[in-house]
């Protein structure tokens, strides 16, 4: 019996397993390692209107047990999106949720609307950690007014989930998950990468051609599921949790701390049998601890109020 | 493209700051062909990226690989301490490689130091069919140590000191050689200042030629994004869509860093 | 020829090595190791008014190259120290560093006013991480106003040179470093810990007693060293920054990024001899590098126009 | 307190899920006394704590410390490891130890389990010029094993499951031993739950008792305040102050987990 099948956003998914956005491509690039389709559902890069070519210069630096990147956004943009890749991942039975992004609000609600066409997309992670061109430059998801904002224009524009990832890089993560949810997010996801910066001292410069980057990987985790638990007792909608995810019981620890799915990114890197690890090993994990599915551990560890208030307001 | 716990056959210091590692590796040597790399797992959780390392040599009858690699921080210095009978993850073999599908043609090899790594497998396929010369140089004799380990008979060792072969610079030597013969195709790996070299003298003298680009990586297999480069036909991947590329496609050998975003 | 003296905030240190708060006790527990009287300057355990029995339960988690810690300000009081730690330190010759706290502006004010009068406390680190009981429980350092305010009253009562302390869990940290230089700091130290937790999976309940914790240790160094770059080149006054240093080559990434000095902490409980290897190793770099002092390299892969600007404002 | 690089002489699997290791160190050997402890240091580098170890036995004049130790999560997993040859990074002896001044006087000791770690070493040193009875408790036959690592002759050994010794529990057999004839001092290691039961028992019987315990910690040497108990003194670090305390002096054993601040 598969314990964890898992409702998420409306979508049956086998299990609460993702790729985190960035980290797995556009779902065919591990293939001879996995079928995807033994995902749950595959979250694929960061999508913009137009085909960017990223930043210049180094991407990557690795940090003590984490890494730094900053691709800035590289993608063939939507048209091709649609009309090559997804031609190329057809194969994959586990849903596609396109990650989207913009730099001002008008090209979120561009690309919103784009993906609101593509059937073959099956919700929309909403990732408001860029830069805000037009405001100054700070991410969407830094300021919370901009942050209900762009969810409410984007709501209006697509029938299909919203799930909105929020960056850590903020005082108020909870402040920010509830305005996004008062706004029409059908979940929230969390973390995107915190930002963070590497120095090679031979050459006196910083490593990454950007000097920032973001910060994943296991170093992370513990920021992560500090927010994992603070926002999943505030909000009434799920939460897809992911930062430094890389053993069954890192995942373990997620679902404890109020995640209702996961997503995998720069474990899969590390270990590119991770995610088949950790479905086998939740589902053993299910079955030695008689567990009907997954889900019953899903915020366990929040004090008993908050549990009841949860289940009061979703009721 | 598979992903093997490997027992290592050897691993033993070559010279100067290089090594040699043997391990059995049933699958990948049958598949892997020159130019070619592996990303190898550290075992220090410290460390989350596996490192790239080229093919050096695959011997699919006995299923061993060869990685010819230099200890220049953590990573590869962790590498350098694992012993014979120790187990190492490797991911591979990746990336295109060279074009190898040629016959009856001259053909030059240049290696610089750590870049003769994908060149011994090469030199062996090319050799079958075609006439091949290698010009294999480095900082001093440890440098070039390794081409004892090369089976072909037509090389050209040129050392920074001359304390072995002819002192001087792989440029150099080309150069003599496109000057006194004509030849079909240059393949090259080695530093980054010594490829551009090659790659120019090689455009001046009308020669198509191959280059074997690095770039950081931290997925190996198209998924991150992390090892763009532009190129003629658009961004590209050095780990899928390389590490070998015609010199020619490359567009921006060496962006100048400039703030872009911090996205991811 | 001793290459590492510096001047910071006034104060003739033989080198630019502290030991970060809370992680070297009051001076004299790593004695058996080497002398304290080698480091730059002591930076003691976080000092209250009352003496603090700190949090119930567990204290300490370890987590992936970084370890949690909820200490809860445990501490013997302002008094104590007075009368009978600072007599078992007054061998030491390095300039003691009082690291002062408070739930209320208050108690700021209070324990401001006593260290005033202790001639063997050189300066005093302000950490205002901590909880503002007042205010709704949000830290004197997420709220930029709040921090101003702290800082200029504390200003007020003292004529000691005042550290800064900031929390890293902030929004705009280059906000709060301008506004605590406007009211008044002589210096800013960085990074405090990043918030976080950890879960037994087994035992079903977060590890520490308090649920969360501070992060610190390797995994926070990309913050920390992102934090120090930016704050350096927005203020006019020195930057003390630490925040996961575990080696010489991390201390030069620090000096490169912005920092003037450097805090050990995490770094010496894995290896109680760190401070003394990275004075060895920061004087050898010198050295080799024919740097007549380390404070050649402090923010030497800042911008060109940063360093202009900088250089034109401390003119 | 020392800091010391030591050779592993010897490191073997005991029983259960028990090691026990042996590594030569000149000046800590010397220092040591029983129920103090050292501070392992993890190769792994994603590991930044040391492990507490208790000191099993040292030799002084051998040089030799030995550790007996439990493997419970990825660190002592890493040390089940290590190989005879391989150096590890050790700081102490750190730590008060157990009352080892007494003479002339009846004692009991008490180990459970991994809580016999301490007690081979205060066994010795009492055993001098005191009476010495000791009661070792374990899971099964594997997890008692030890004692035959032990130079005492008075032993009682119980096991949960009676594969070896008595059936039954350690403190049900020191209620008898009490029961039976008068003692002056108990001391005892192990689980939680029965250093309370025992604790009570030796309360209950009017005689003292010491106890080691354990949390958390980080630095080991009372600078990070992070293994803090509530004593009838204060605030005590089980590091410094401990790991050994007169059971008497601990007012909260059990700690209720509740938030307080998050404040450093
Ligand atoms: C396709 C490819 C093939 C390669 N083949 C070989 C080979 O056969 N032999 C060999 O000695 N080296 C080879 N390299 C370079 C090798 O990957 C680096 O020297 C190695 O990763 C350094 O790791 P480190 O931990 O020792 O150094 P560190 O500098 O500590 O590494 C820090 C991070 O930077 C990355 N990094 C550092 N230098 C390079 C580099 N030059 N290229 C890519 N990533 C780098 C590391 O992978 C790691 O993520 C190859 C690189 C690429 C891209
Ligand atoms: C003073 C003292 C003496 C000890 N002596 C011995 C001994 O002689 N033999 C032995 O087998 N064990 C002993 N322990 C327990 C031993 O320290 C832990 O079992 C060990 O740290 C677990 O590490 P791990 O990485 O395997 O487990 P993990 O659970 O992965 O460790 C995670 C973190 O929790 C800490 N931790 C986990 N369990 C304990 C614990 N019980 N006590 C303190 N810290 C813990 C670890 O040190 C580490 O920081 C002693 C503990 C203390 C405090
Ligand atoms: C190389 C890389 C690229 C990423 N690209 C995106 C992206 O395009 N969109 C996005 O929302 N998040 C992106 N992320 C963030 C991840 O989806 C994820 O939130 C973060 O890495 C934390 O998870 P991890 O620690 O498991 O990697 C990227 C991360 C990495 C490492
Ligand atoms: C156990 C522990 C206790 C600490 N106590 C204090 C404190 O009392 N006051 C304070 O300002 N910072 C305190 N800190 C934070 C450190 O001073 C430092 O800012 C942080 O740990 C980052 O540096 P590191 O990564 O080198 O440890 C404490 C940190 C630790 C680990
Ligand atoms: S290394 Fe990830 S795309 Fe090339
Ligand atoms: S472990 Fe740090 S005070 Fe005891």
């Amino acid at each position: 019996m598969n314990r964890l099948k898992t409702s998420f956003v409306g979508l049956d998914l086998n299990n609460p397993i993702m790729t985190a956005s960035g980290c797995f491509g556009f779902g065919r690039e591990y293939k001879d390692y996995f079928d995807p389709s033994e995902l749950g559902a595959v979250v694929v890069k960061g999508l913009t209107n137009e085909p960017r070519d990223g930043n210049y210069g180094t991407r990557i630096a690795e940090t003590p047990a984490g890494m730094l990147n900053c691709v800035g956004l590289e993608n063939p943009g939507i048209d091709y999106f649609e009309n090559v890749i997804l031609e190329e991942i057809k194969d994959i039975t586990s849903p596609i949720i396109a990650n989207i992004n913009g730099k001002t609000v008008e090209e979120y609600i561009e690309i919103a609307k784009r993906v609101e066409k593509i059937d073959a997309v099956k919700a929309i992670e909403l990732n408001i950690s860029c830069p805000n061109v037009k405001d100054g430059g700070m991410a969407f998801g830094a300021n919370p007014e901009v942050a209900g904002k762009v969810t409410k224009m984007v709501r209006e524009v697509t029938t299909k989930p919203i799930i909105v990832k929020l960056s850590p890089n903020v005082t108020d993560i909870v402040g920010i998950a509830k305005i996004v949810e008062a706004n029409g997010a059908d979940a929230v996801a969390l973390i995107n990468t915190l930002l963070g910066m590497a120095i090679d001292i031979k050459k006196k410069k910083p490593v990454l051609g950007n000097i920032f980057g973001g910060l994943s990987g296991p170093a992370v985790k513990p920021v992560a599921l500090r927010m994992v638990y603070q926002v999943s007792q505030a909000v009434n909608i799920p939460v897809l949790g992911m930062g430094g995810i890389s053993s069954v019981e890192d995942a373990i620890e997620f679902f404890m701390a109020g995640a209702n799915a996961i997503s995998l990114g720069t474990g899969i890197f590390t270990n590119p049998m991770l995610p088949v690890e950790i479905k086998e090993g939740l589902q053993k994990y299910c079955e030695e601890n008689n567990l009907e599915n997954i889900s019953e551990i899903v915020g366990c560890i929040h004090p008993p109020k908050a549990v009841e208030e949860k289940k009061e307001k979703t009721a | 493209m598979y992903l093997e716990d490997v027992k290592i056959l050897e691993n033993r210091y070559v010279g100067d700051k290089y090594y040699l590692m043997k391990v059995r590796a049933p699958k990948a040597a049958k598949a892997a062909k020159a130019g070619q790399f592996f990303m190898i797992k550290c075992k220090n959780d410290v460390r989350v990226l596996r490192r790239p390392i080229s093919l050096h040599h695959a011997d699919a009858d006995n299923e061993v690989l060869e990685f010819y690699y230099e200890t220049v921080g953590k990573g590869t210095a962790e590498f350098a301490g694992l012993q014979t009978g120790d187990e190492i993850n490797i991911q591979g073999p990746l990336g295109t490689g060279f074009d190898t599908g040629i016959e009856g043609k001259k053909v030059i090899l240049v290696g610089g130091g750590m870049g003769m790594a994908p060149l011994k497998l090469l030199a062996e396929k090319l050799g079958e069919k075609n006439s091949v010369r290698f010009i294999a140089g480095g900082r001093d004799a440890g440098a070039v140590e390794i081409v004892k380990n090369f089976n072909i008979d037509e090389i050209t060792v040129v050392t920074d000191d001359g304390s072995v072969g002819v002192k001087g610079n792989t440029v150099e030597v080309l150069k003599d050689m496109l000057a006194k013969d004509s030849y079909d195709l240059i393949y090259t790996c080695g530093p980054h200042g010594m490829m551009l070299a090659v790659a120019d003298t090689a455009y001046q003298s009308g020669v198509r030629c191959q280059i074997s680009l690095e770039e950081r990586m931290a997925c190996g297999v198209k998924a991150c994004v992390g090892c763009s480069i532009k190129t003629k036909a658009g961004m590209k991947k050095v780990c899928a869509d390389g590490p070998v590329f015609d010199a020619e496609e490359i567009l921006d050998f060496d962006p100048a860093d400039k703030p872009g975003c911090s996205c991811n």
